[in-house]
């Protein structure tokens, strides 16, 4: 398929349509509405459903209900909805069941404004919701990752019976960038949901959903198994890319809208003699924490840089453990951070390590 | 490589210009992002986009110091001007920007587009004439390559003006 | 074994089928359970059990799943209506209802309630008011009277400070989508009798694609209330029934119509 | 005679609330004195099993599906089968 001008709120939308998304229930949030607008006119014209609820407390619930009858099925929404959905993504965990959470992050906390942000990563990453559990974090850094990561974390999601969550920024989803759509997938006909999905007792023992469980011992039990299969993911799962890593003696990590913007940086600093290196999560749960670790040791110094006030930079010292000094700049209320000062940051990295 | 700001007050059709400038580059195969700013308001504040147009993967997709930049209206014109990168282009609508650049190290171009497009009946095609002038200065694409992009990419609903944008670029080049 | 004693006997009341063998953990005289067993027979009388989904509170029909023979899903507190709305939607041949308490429905999941409704949803919800918190011991709830005692009300509910309570029925009643909703009382036995009706109907409804179907029913809490089961009904007869007047608020033509049907 | 009716009493399912007791209209249900179920309560017994009419009200109102009923087949014509004295009785577990 040809090379289109996707913009990225759009792109994921028909992203998912692409990877055989059932049903969509969300509510409009700048700066993401341009998902539910898309899915608006597209999923009906295919015979699929979409609702507009009423809250993001409706949306990821209905998410839930869906998902427990077994369709594929997602929402998105931006950072002050996807708090409202915390409660939802705790019962989804528990109940493993499969869904796709989309958050265009913006600029926070409370109302915050419309502009892009990463001031979600720990809701994200850490999850809100109440309870140990976390979802698979995919965090795109172009349009072309954007519609990849989109269908992946379907995939994802089905294989594991968990959440999965493109973290996005405002960005993202208002840029466009030339990128390709995959191929229509066949939606999943109703008959072939998993055999644990809530189709009706017929001919067989009732199934049940539920994340109750009074028993002490039950409820760690289930626990140990969500630990379990979180380990599995992390064994497996776990997505980063890197550039000029080879020789690097300054590292930066950073993800998504500013992990491209680090790319620059990385040229502009090349450009000056300073050997910096980049690495940029994909997965921001699981965190590529074995191969910064690895990185740290051949490293004199480490920046990272953030849309926040430093959430990353907590996974990225603790996957350090202290044996390289880990700098940070991060802008917050909606800045993206421009090279051209990110570039004098890491010069004084450069200088702090030389000595 | 260039990193192009257009930017105006919204309803100057800034975003769509940009659009039409990321399409012919993308035809053309070159990577290229394009990224709005919008104000708080969905018209008469202030927008503006920023195209990145190389022949390598592109990472910012915000500069803060453009290579060109078109300005549609004063405000623009003082945010602008002085970030343009030496030896780069300036656009100016000088129907609403009475202004002149002091800078020797840029070349600013002066379009009356506004009225220009009036002139030719619809001066919502202001946009296209400064879009005409930028791309015929910096000589990155070749005028056909818009006009190419207004035909694949331009909405059913706007086909009506295909052939007014297309002579709004030409006279615009005229200005370069 | 006891069948082949009876031979000129016949069956007139018999286990649900829709119910599984479990006893209830709910106090002793507690009306959950005539609920329970009232759905059951009704889903095994539309011969419907194998298409059937339920969705279960949070409140004392928490564990509902236990106890219904059939696929069920335990949703967050209030958040059942919304649930069972994402069922429904992928589902559109099954039959989906909620069962709901007043907590649940008319404090922290009214706004799931009334958007369900007025969407027209093809579900049923049965919601059992008993005008009180049971699960957590007796506090007041949305649909608790004007000065009744409980354990957070204990001068009595002030209306200046704690509002009026809410009239469901009349509520839902109201919104476009609903095309049934009825007030009903399990407190005697010709109640119980016509409630059971109720709920048919409301299933009826959902089968026949009608709209959305709702059975508010008067129920009791001798525990909370602080009496024995028995003074329990008549408790609610004396006190709820005046101020939740029993009977269908929201009837369409189009039921009207099934109802005359034998 | 045989009676009319008959129920089956599920002992252990009994919480002994007493509300069939309440309805019975021949009075013929009382709860258990001195005697407990499994589950501790004072469960329901039939006093009179020879009343029963098969109405069915208790089985309505209870709330654990305690009981189980049976009701004698009406007839036009007088049955010539010998009757089966079938009497209401408990299931103990």
């Amino acid at each position: 398929m040809a090379k289109e001008l996707w913009e990225g709120n759009a792109a994921i939308a028909e992203a998912a349509i692409r990877a055989g998304l059932e049903a969509f229930f969300g509510y409009p949030i700048t700066p993401q509405t341009e998902i539910l607008e898309h899915l608006s006119h597209r999923l009906p014209e295919l015979g699929r459903v979409f609702l507009q609820a009423e809250s993001e407390i409706a949306s990821i619930n209905m998410v839930y209900g869906a998902a427990c009858a077994g369709a594929r099925v997602m929402t998105s929404s931006s950072s002050p909805g996807i708090s409202l959905m915390q409660e939802g993504f705790s019962y989804i965990a528990c109940s493993e069941v499969p869904a796709v959470i989309i958050n265009v992050m913006r600029g926070g906390p409370g109302l915050g404004n419309v502009a892009p942000s990463q001031g979600d990563y720990f809701q994200a990453v850490k999850m809100a919701g109440h309870g140990d559990f976390h979802p698979i974090v995919l965090a795109p850094g172009n349009i072309q990752e954007a519609i990849d990561l989109t269908v992946l974390a379907f995939d994802l999601a089905d294989k594991y019976r968990t959440l999965a969550m493109i973290a996005a920024d405002g960005s993202l989803g208002q840029m466009m960038e030339p990128a390709e759509m995959p191929p229509l997938r066949p939606v999943r006909p109703p008959e072939e949901r998993a055999a644990w999905a809530l189709t009706g007792a017929k001919g067989r023992k009732p199934n049940i959903i539920t994340s109750l469980y009074l028993v002490e011992e039950e409820l760690e039990k289930v626990n140990l198994r969500l630990q379990a299969k979180l380990r599995e993911i992390a064994a497996n799962e776990v997505r980063w890319k890197e550039y000029s890593t080879e020789d690097a003696d300054l590292l930066m990590v950073a993800f998504g809208t500013v992990g491209r913007v680090c790319q620059t940086v990385v040229r502009e600093a090349r450009a000056k003699g300073l050997k910096a290196g980049l690495l940029r999560p994909i997965t921001l749960w699981p965190f590529p924490s074995a191969r910064i670790a690895e990185l740290a040791g051949r490293v004199r110094g480490i920046l990272v840089v953030e849309m926040n006030a430093g959430q990353m930079l907590e996974d990225v010292r603790l996957a350090v453990e202290g044996r390289r000094p880990v700098h940070f700049y991060g802008r917050m209320g909606g800045i993206i951070p421009l090279p051209d000062e990110i570039l004098p940051q890491l010069e004084e990295l450069d200088a702090a390590t030389r000595s | 490589m260039e990193e192009i700001i257009i930017s105006g007050f919204g309803g100057q059709g800034t975003l769509f210009a940009g659009q039409v400038l990321a399409y012919a580059a993308m035809d053309a195969d070159f990577h290229v992002t394009w990224i709005p700013s919008y104000g708080p308001e969905m018209r008469g504040g202030k927008a503006r986009c920023t195209v990145i147009i190389s022949d390598q993967e592109i990472g910012s997709p915000l500069v803060r110091r453009p290579s060109a930049a078109i300005v549609m209206n004063i405000p623009s014109f003082e945010t602008f001007e002085p970030m343009v990168k030496p030896g780069g282009v300036l656009v100016v609508n000088q129907s609403l920007v009475p202004h002149r650049s002091q800078r020797e190290d840029i070349r600013a171009l002066y379009v009356p587009a506004t009225e220009l497009a009036t002139d030719m009946g619809n001066m919502r095609v202001a946009n296209m004439v400064c879009l005409g002038a930028l791309v015929q200065a910096l000589g990155i694409l070749p005028l056909e390559a818009l006009e190419q992009a207004l035909d694949r990419h331009l909405a059913e609903r706007h086909r009506k003006w295909l052939s007014l944008n297309k002579e709004a670029l030409r006279k615009g080049a005229e200005f370069a | 074994m006891a069948v082949e004693m009876i031979a000129d006997m016949e069956l007139v009341f018999k286990y649900p089928e829709s119910l599984t063998p479990r006893v209830t953990h709910y106090c002793p005289g507690c009306t959950h359970g005539v609920i329970h067993r009232l759905i059951a027979e009704v889903i095994d009388e539309l011969g419907v059990r194998e298409r059937t989904i339920g969705v279960a509170p949070v409140g004392c029909a928490v564990l509902a799943y236990d106890y219904f023979n059939m696929d069920f899903c335990e949703a967050a507190h209030g958040r059942a209506p919304a649930m069972a709305t994402g069922i429904k939607r992928v589902s559109p041949d099954k039959v989906v209802f909620t069962y709901q308490g007043d907590g649940d429905l008319a404090a922290i999941g009214t706004s799931e309630i009334i958007h369900t409704a007025n969407r027209g949803e093809l579900i049923t919800t049965i919601f059992v008011n008993n005008a009180i918190y049971g699960m957590t011991g007796g506090q007041m709830a949305p649909t608790t009277l004007p000065g009744q005692v409980t354990t957070s009300s204990p001068r009595g509910r002030d209306v200046e400070t704690a509002g009026w309570p809410m009239k469901m029925a009349e509520l839902i009643g109201m919104l476009s989508g609903a095309a049934y909703v009825t007030r009903q009382a399990v407190l005697d036995v010709p109640g119980i009798r016509r409630t059971k009706k109720a709920i048919k109907l409301a299933f009826q409804v959902q089968l026949a694609g009608l709209g959305f179907s709702m059975v508010e029913i008067l129920s009791t809490c001798s525990t909370n209330w602080g009496v024995s089961p028995l003074e329990a009904l008549d408790w609610a007869k004396q006190n709820m029934l005046p101020y939740y007047p029993l009977g269908d608020t929201k009837v369409v033509d189009e039921v009207r119509a099934l109802m005359a049907k034998p | 005679m045989a009676a009319k009716g008959m129920v089956i009493i599920d002992e252990n399912r009994c919480k002994g609330c007493g509300l069939c007791v309440s309805v019975c209209p021949v009075h013929i249900l009382k709860l258990a004195d001195g005697r407990f179920n499994i589950r501790g309560y004072r469960p329901v017994e039939v006093i009179d099993p020879e009343a029963c009419t098969g109405c069915a009200m208790c089985a309505t109102i209870c709330p654990d599906v305690v009981f189980t009923v049976y009701r004698r087949k009406m007839r036009r014509e007088p049955s010539t089968a010998e009757p089966v004295n079938a009497k209401s009785h408990t299931i103990r577990w």
